[in-house]
């Protein structure tokens, strides 16, 4: 018998403040994709809400219910996070586990927006960028997924192997915004 | 000089600064060039031909000839303008472009044979003797390129981009950018206020001028002070708009610590901005343009704002004995601040006769400068009328041939400005950029009335398009004298005008151009190089195309303009690719067994973004290939482990999933049994193949597909596309699970017994067969397992969630290590497969077809599917196209490389006897020679034939058998073991 | 006028006054043998060719802007012969040669400077790719070399050997690679074929080609119609819009491609670099320039301008692979229209109508090619049969399947080459 | 230069990959002949101004799009999904 031994995306990393911004990584829980069959995107809805008591996200937008989260994550995609997904779900939707798939992290704080300003073309202002908006978008060369969950707090996800490139790009953008003082 | 009493500057906080080794002084918020003329500094640089002698032109970024070398090693900044370097202490510069020295230039010598390098002379000459261009006469004028110099090392400082977004960008913050931000921000918009200088205000810091009572500086910062309160007001100074690009995007430089020392490499020594727009505001101002005559080039010569603007702003007086050349009555008030500041005021010229003083002061009417003394610096200049001539002594004359807006930005969507004959300049044409309104003097319009009023228009038209009311704003109290001016582009008479300064383009130049037929704009910038500076023409390009309508005998609007670029003002380099040096040009993919694999001692590759280990290095090896040598004889004699986490894993699930397969594929999936996998050819739609790998059915609805690692992210947007606009009606959902998954492979005789030892269950013939694939499960963990193989032996790869493929790996190449076995990397995967005959991306390069692999069987005769119409073109299905086959040495010479062509024996090994090439190479120690895979025309028609192998560029001959590209275990027994 | 360093010499001497127009302005004919659409590279050399070789010198060049105004006078100004594939390999082999006596040829000195070119290449893959791209080339006799990591640090210790991301291996040198100085060979060819009496006739636009029972016999244009017995179309980014004159839809895309060039700085690359990580090659202009460009925009564009999000990546190829020049401030950005073809490769062949041939598809090889092109491209004009080292590209290769030369290996998407 | 996704709105066209002209939509039946195979793989109508060319919003929402744009002025007036227009055809 072996035990295997489990390891977050950025394992060992501690949260990073600079300025008035702060880096940490999340523990999101488990994470699947759902993706809804041909013409089942009512019956969906519904099955999300009993099972799971949140409705279906729209594009660009998330929902939560307690720790759980439904977030937006492409064309005919979104994910549900922080709880085990209803199997019940797979009659409507493609359902495919992405707990390891991504690296999780918050960045907190009054200057995060300024500080993502820097890595993403996204319009994050925040009368366009509101709490729940969420977006697919670059993120310097990595594909993302930037959602605001607080009003200086956003949740950012890029895939699990390119944690290390992340870290050194807000790093160094944190760097460059706390200069300003 | 300083003078007293004048200037906005705090004169109580001095810096000092050094220039070519001697120390100066200045004060806060001097730049370089206003600081060398308070101590009396006037020659500052050498011009880029002729090596004159030159001083500062002008005050702005326009500035074409003090061009000065900053800091020192990897920081140093070469071609940095005096006029907007802003001194701070300890600020080093150096001059450029002269040797010995600026004050004794060696080449300044260039400047007597002149007659001899007019415009274009190197295109009629060094042709003979042919040899000599590229050993002679090329590297003298190489030697002669350039201005400053890059220190040869790694740059050093930091740099940054970034992206902002607004409703409204108001380009330049002079009277018209400030009224319009105030209104548009007032009026609710999300404004950006970027202005390239230091302070915002424009030409009221430079001017005499009063606004509502106040003088204008005053009034300027005030408005400043008001849109710095507001929450939807972004000023940004020191931020030069450069660039027009679509839908509302510039480009946008900001100079953020180019005025302090700060370099800790954390800090941004600048920032490129991309700001995205709803709408913009143009309101960059006016540029004044000099008038050619004889040595108009002089230190102590520029331009009469400029010398306005030393004294407003700067409070330097530029000279002892002032006067003034100009064409219009804006310039008199150079001689009437000067005057007003103590300055004594020589004599103003004025090439008009129907012109009045404005002041106390000597005017010569219907007079022209018409040549200069004073090599280092102006002493006299000479003046003729219609009195005659007369010399006058004078350190500084002030010019003026009229202002040109500004209209750069407008032309960067190839919009053309238009000619407007009043003011004998070109205005932006109405609707070259989209959403843009251009306002205030950039558009003609030159009083402080007339643009403080222009800036209220233009936020009011903003912001309605914006779909807001636009507020009303108290319009402030100012001069609204009319601009006067009669047109002069250069005084007629001998001697070299200059045009161009840093090009040192003279108006013979751009005659002798016109003469030479030379007669489109284009072809005159680019004949004589005229507007190919650093300044890009802003200075002199509208005084060229004027002299080149009047030698061609058309009017301005018919000779046309060239066009402007980005970037408005010069980039760096650092800045535009800021994040990207070192590692941060892509992003760094690691698997999940990379700490343990560095850990081991193993060299990585890129492979991708990925990185792979090459190979596992023990103690006592001394090279690669006794490693990987190794690490082959743990596949084919125990078992290796090795993470092929990399290639791509699409999890393909829905009723039609079977049916995608079947179209992308060339050979069928829908009839795969489930917990079974399948090898798939994926073809292009021309025909050639795409990629392969094994495809699993997990269920009746539910594949997972393997793509190569380079390959993945082609593949998945491929069957995006397809899904989607092909064959949208499938219900089919595509998820790339590239990243959930450590996968490894796990091969040898030894894999299953090792597997044995680790599963919560038991693997055997029966249940798990070769290409049987299904869910198992490691000490509670969940994983899935694949009886694949690359290597031919018997082997596995098992997945499990990534979280897990750390304690995995370790545990994986421990447990293979007490077998005799081992981890191993890329190296000795290539020389498995090799063996094996199994083909990568070296073999389906993009230029092959199924049937040029021996595939042509695996396209399905029973279906449609992507490439196939294309693949069954003739020239597709030629017998003798480059067929993939395998090569051994036959000959005294062992050795193979990839990339070497085959001849036949007997032939030369020329192109035309060309017969095909090797492009993948191993050496076997299963099988103790060279292998290699290779196309050859006619392909498996050459079985047995000996060919030559030559590789010119390793200097290798090899006589080589063709061979079946499969060699080890030809029958595959040992896979199924 | 003959020029020389002598004549120089002498004009200086005298107040350079006896120089003469570079060429005529003639008013269009209404009859030519040959007219050629496009004043540019290809076209200008194209009437040189026909006339200094073939003798066909009742020729007008038509071209709606000025001479030299396309890609020409917007490119990269690098010359070489480095193709891997059959076909182009030996059709820029013959190009090089010419090149080799151009100013000979021309009287002009176009600064031909074969001051080498390095393709730096990233991988072991890459390397071997190389190789056989070498091999390809010293195969006809030409120059080829490959490189380690040691002669580079030597040759080019500019270059970031250890922090870049993606390594440098080797690279592939080409010694007789270089540069010419862009505009000089368009004027050289023009004043070369107005020497000998071709027509040169700028802001002329063709609007139409007449065509009658399946022959070419003039066009119509913005200066009236002009019959001719032969024309040829040279006009790159623009040919699908000339072509589709004469009914005719073509492989090819027309894409914009951005150069960029830096403030003049004292000489520091003395060699071509191209780098295939980050698709990007750059040089020293004689001026101290930094010329430098990468990949498309790779969205279809006849804007000849371009955006952002390739310049930025353009540079970035420049931070990691030799952060010693990023110093150097970028001047001005451009864009040229490119005629990109399906496999990468020019097609210069007959066309379905008599007496009409096509030049096109260079993709944003075209400055190179210019004498070969316009040699090969007279060849056919003249005796209706393509010259030896042009046989391969041809019109009809893409429904035959035969001999498409897909140099990039990127597959039908005209923007992947 | 921004494409108007029509699922994530206005985007800059760094999150986009561009295919080519949207002739990829209709692909031929395998039969349908040399010319019809031609035209679809290789020949583009190619002509300045409004044209209608396939993009992927790749890094955003996953969408395979159709924007209308010109190519002189680089203009665009407008996007589908290229799924939807698929759908309305067929």
């Amino acid at each position: 018998m072996v035990d295997l031994i489990a390891k977050t995306p950025m394992d060992g990393f501690v949260p990073l403040t600079l300025g008035n911004v702060t880096l940490s990584e999340m523990a999101a829980g488990p994470v699947t994709s759902i993706s809804p069959f041909n013409d089942t995107g009512k019956d969906l809805s519904a099955a999300l809400k009993t099972a799971h008591g949140m409705t279906v996200p729209a594009a660009n937008r998330s929902t939560a219910k307690a720790s759980a989260r439904a977030i937006w994550f492409g064309r005919e995609q979104f994910i549900l996070m922080g709880c085990e997904a209803d199997q019940g779900l797979a009659n409507y939707a493609a359902l495919t586990d992405q707990s390891d798939g991504w690296t999780v992290v918050t960045l907190k704080g009054a200057g995060a927006a300024d500080v993502l300003a820097r890595v993403t073309p996204l319009d994050l202002r925040s009368h366009v960028f509101k709490k729940g908006h969420t977006a697919r978008s670059d993120l310097m060369h990595m594909a993302s997924s930037i959602t605001r969950t607080g009003d200086d707090t956003f949740m950012i996800m890029v895939f699990r192997s390119m944690a290390g490139t992340l870290l050194h790009d807000l790093q160094r953008a944190m760097e460059g915004l706390a200069s300003r003082g | 000089m300083r003078v007293a009493g004048k200037g906005q500057i705090d004169q109580s906080t001095p810096i000092s600064f050094s220039f070519d080794g001697i120390q100066y002084r200045g004060f806060a918020g001097d730049t370089v060039a206003s600081a060398l003329l308070a101590n009396d500094i006037r020659l500052m640089a050498r011009s880029f031909k002729y090596h004159r002698p030159r001083g500062v032109l002008t005050a702005g970024s326009e500035e074409p000839n003090a061009l000065m070398t900053v800091g020192r090693d990897g920081a140093t900044d070469p071609n940095v303008r005096a006029t907007v370097q802003e001194i701070y202490e300890g600020l080093e510069l150096r001059s450029q472009n002269a040797w010995p020295s600026l004050e004794y230039d060696v080449m300044a010598v260039n400047d007597l044979a002149s007659p001899f390098l007019g415009a274009g002379f190197y295109y009629k000459t060094f042709m003979w003797p042919r040899a000599f261009w590229e050993r002679v006469y090329e590297p003298i004028i190489r030697r002669a390129a350039g201005l400053g110099a890059l220190s040869g090392k790694k740059q050093s400082d930091k740099y940054e981009r970034a992206y902002a977004h607004c409703d409204v960008l108001v380009i330049g913050a002079g009277p018209t950018g400030l009224m319009a931000a105030l209104r548009a921000a007032n009026s609710g918009a999300d404004v950006i206020l970027a202005d390239e200088d230091s302070v915002m205000g424009g030409r009221l810091n430079s001017e005499s001028f009063e606004v509502d009572g106040q003088a204008g500086a005053d009034w300027a910062a005030g408005i400043v002070a008001q849109l710095r309160e507001m929450n939807n007001v972004r000023l940004m100074t020191r931020t030069t708009v450069a660039g027009v690009y679509d839908q509302g995007t510039f480009g946008a430089l900001e100079r953020v610590n180019h005025h302090t020392s700060v370099r800790d490499g954390k800090a941004p020594l600048e920032t490129f901005w991309r700001i995205v727009a709803k709408q913009s505001i143009l309101a960059a101002g006016a540029i004044e343009r000099p008038i050619a005559f004889q040595n108009n080039d002089r230190p102590g010569i520029m331009t009469a704002g400029a010398v306005r603007s030393y004294l407003n702003r700067w409070g330097v007086a530029p000279g002892k004995a002032i006067t003034v050349f100009a064409n219009n009555d804006d310039a008199h008030r150079t001689a009437m601040d000067m005057q007003a500041a103590g300055v004594h005021v020589a004599a103003v010229i004025d090439s008009r006769s129907n012109v009045q003083a404005l002041g106390d002061y000597t005017l010569i009417k219907g007079a022209h400068v018409c040549g200069t003394t004073g090599r280092k610096g102006l002493e006299t200049i000479t003046v003729r009328s219609s009195a005659g001539t007369q010399s006058i002594s004078t350190d500084c004359l002030a010019m003026s041939g009229g202002w040109n807006p500004t209209v750069h930005l407008t032309c960067h969507m190839n919009g053309r400005p238009m000619w407007r004959e009043d003011i004998a300049s070109f205005v932006p044409k109405e609707g070259t950029i989209p959403n843009m309104t251009v306002a205030g003097a950039c558009n003609g319009d030159f009083s402080t009335h007339a643009c403080l009023g222009a800036g209220l228009e233009a936020a009011a038209k903003a912001v309605t398009a914006l779909g807001k009311t636009p507020v009303e704003i108290d319009m402030p109290q100012a001069e609204d004298t009319a601009y006067k001016m009669e047109p002069l582009w250069a005084v007629p008479g001998k001697g070299r005008a200059w045009v161009d300064f840093q090009n040192d383009v003279s108006v013979k130049d751009v005659k002798q151009a016109a003469f030479e037929n030379f007669r489109s704009v284009e072809h005159m910038k680019r004949y004589t190089t005229q507007g190919m500076a650093t300044d890009q023409g802003k200075n002199s390009n509208v005084t060229a195309l004027a002299l080149l309508a009047d030698a061609t005998g058309r009017g301005i609007p018919e000779t046309g303009t060239t066009t402007f670029r980005p970037p408005y003002s010069p980039i760096a380099m650092a800045a535009f690719g800021a994040g990207a040096e070192g590692k941060g040009f892509a992003p760094e993919r690691k698997t999940t067994s990379h700490v343990a694999t560095i850990e081991d001692g193993a060299p990585m590759m890129e492979a991708g973004l990925w990185y792979r280990p090459s190979y596992f290095p023990i103690k006592g090896e001394k090279t690669w290939r006794q490693s990987c040598d190794r690490e082959v004889g743990y596949v084919r004699n125990a078992v290796g482990v090795c993470d092929v986490s990399t290639l791509g894993k699409i999890d393909i699930q829905g009723p039609d999933a079977a049916e995608l397969l079947d179209f992308v594929y060339t050979n069928m999936f829908s009839s795969l049994k489930v917990g079974r996998v399948r090898y798939g050819l994926m073809l292009r739609e021309d025909g050639y193949v795409m990629d392969d790998g094994t495809t699993a059915r997990l269920s009746e609805t539910h594949f997972v597909m393997t793509t190569t690692t380079a390959a993945a992210g082609a593949v998945m947007r491929y069957l995006e596309f397809v899904t989607q606009v092909l064959r949208p009606e499938l219900d089919v959902r595509l998820m790339s699970v590239t990243e959930q998954w450590a996968q490894f492979a796990v091969a040898g005789p030894q894999s299953r017994e090792l597997l044995n030892g680790l599963l919560d269950q038991t693997l055997d013939n029966e249940t798990w067969p070769f290409m049987a694939c299904g869910d198992v499960s490691i000490s509670g963990v969940q994983g899935r397992l694949f009886r694949i193989s690359f290597s031919g032996e018997h082997a596995y790869e098992i997945a499990v969630p990534a979280r897990y493929g750390d304690s995995l790996f370790r545990t994986l190449t421990a447990k293979a290590t007490e077998m005799g076995g081992g981890p191993y990397g890329v190296e000795a995967l290539n020389v498995l497969r090799i063996e094996k005959g199994f083909i990568t991306h070296a073999e389906i390069h993009g230029r092959v077809t199924a049937f040029d692999i021996g595939m042509g069987r695996m396209i399905s005769a029973k279906k449609d599917c992507i490439g196939k119409t294309m693949a069954a073109r003739d020239g597709m299905l030629d017998e003798d196209r480059e067929r993939l086959m395998g090569f051994k040495p036959v000959g005294a010479v062992k050795q193979l490389t990839a990339g070497a062509h085959l001849y036949n024996e007997g032939d030369e090994a020329t192109a035309e006897f060309d017969k095909g090439y090797l492009t993948s190479v191993a050496f076997s120690p299963t099988l103790g020679h060279f292998m290699a895979l290779g196309f050859v025309r006619g392909g498996p028609e050459r079985l047995g034939d000996r060919l030559r192998m030559v590789d010119h560029m390793r200097q290798i001959e090899t006589i080589v058998e063709v061979c079946d590209p499969v060699v080890f275990d030809p029958k595959g027994e040992r896979t199924r073991g | 006028m003959r020029f020389s360093g002598l004549r120089v010499l002498k004009e200086g001497l005298t107040g350079n006054k006896g120089w003469t127009p570079h060429w005529r302005n003639p008013e269009p004919k209404a009859e030519y043998d040959v007219i050629i659409i496009g004043g540019g590279g290809h076209g200008l050399a194209t009437a040189h060719y026909l006339a200094s070789v073939h003798g066909i010198t009742n020729v007008a060049v038509l071209e709606k802007g000025y001479l030299g105004g396309g890609n020409v006078g917007r490119n990269t100004t690098i010359v070489r012969a480095n193709y891997g594939l059959p076909g182009n390999s030996e059709f820029y082999s013959h190009s090089l040669k010419l090149w080799e006596g151009l100013e000979e040829d021309l009287n002009y000195n176009v600064m031909h400077s074969q001051r080498g070119i390095i393709n730096l290449f990233n991988s072991d893959g890459s390397r071997d790719a190389a190789a056989r791209r070498g091999n390809q080339m010293a195969s006809q006799g030409d120059d080829a070399q490959l490189l380690d990591t040691a002669a580079l640090r030597k040759m080019l210790p500019y270059l970031d050997f250890d922090q870049t991301r993606f390594p440098i291996y080797g690279g592939l040198y080409h010694p007789r690679g270089g540069t010419a100085r862009h505009d000089a060979v368009a004027w050289g060819f023009a004043r070369a074929a107005d020497q000998r009496g071709v027509d040169l006739i700028q802001q002329c636009e063709v609007t139409g080609i007449d065509v009658v029972d399946g022959v070419v016999k003039g066009v119509q244009t913005t200066r009236g119609p002009i019959r001719a017995k032969k024309i040829g179309i040279t006009a790159a980014g623009r040919s699908s819009e000339v072509a589709a004159m004469a009914g005719m839809r073509l492989p090819i895309e027309s894409h914009v491609l951005q150069a960029f060039v830096t403030e003049g700085l004292k000489p520091m690359i003395d060699t071509v670099i191209t780098y295939e990580a980050g698709h990007f090659y750059i040089s020293q202009s004689d001026k101290g320039g930094l010329v430098f460009g990468g990949s498309l925009d790779l969205y279809s564009s006849y804007a000849s301008r371009g955006n952002l999000p390739m310049a930025e990546h353009v540079i970035e190829s420049a931070c990691t692979l030799m952060p010693a020049i990023t110093k150097a401030k970028v001047l001005r950005s451009w864009g040229g229209i490119m005629d990109m073809s399906a496999d990468g490769s020019p097609i210069i062949d007959k066309t379905h109508v008599d007496g009409l041939y096509v030049n096109c598809g260079w993709c944003y090889g075209g400055f190179k090619a210019t004498p070969g092109s316009g040699h090969v491209f007279a060849h056919l004009m003249a005796t209706d049969y393509p010259h030896p080292v042009a046989t391969k590209h041809r019109l009809d290769r893409f429904r035959t399947g035969v001999g498409i030369m897909d140099e990039e290996a990127s597959g039908s998407q005209h923007n992947l080459h | 230069m921004r494409l108007p996704c029509p699922i994530c709105g206005e985007r800059d066209i760094r999150e986009f990959y561009y295919q080519g002209a949207d002739v990829a939509l209709n692909r031929p039946a395998p039969d349908a002949g040399d010319d019809a195979w031609q035209d679809y793989v290789y020949l583009r109508d190619n002509q300045p101004g409004e044209h209608r060319d396939l993009w992927q919003h790749e890094s955003g929402c996953g969408s395979w799009i159709v924007v209308s744009r010109n190519t002189v002025t680089h203009e665009v007036s407008g996007a589908k999904l290229a799924k939807e227009i698929k759908r309305t055809k067929a």
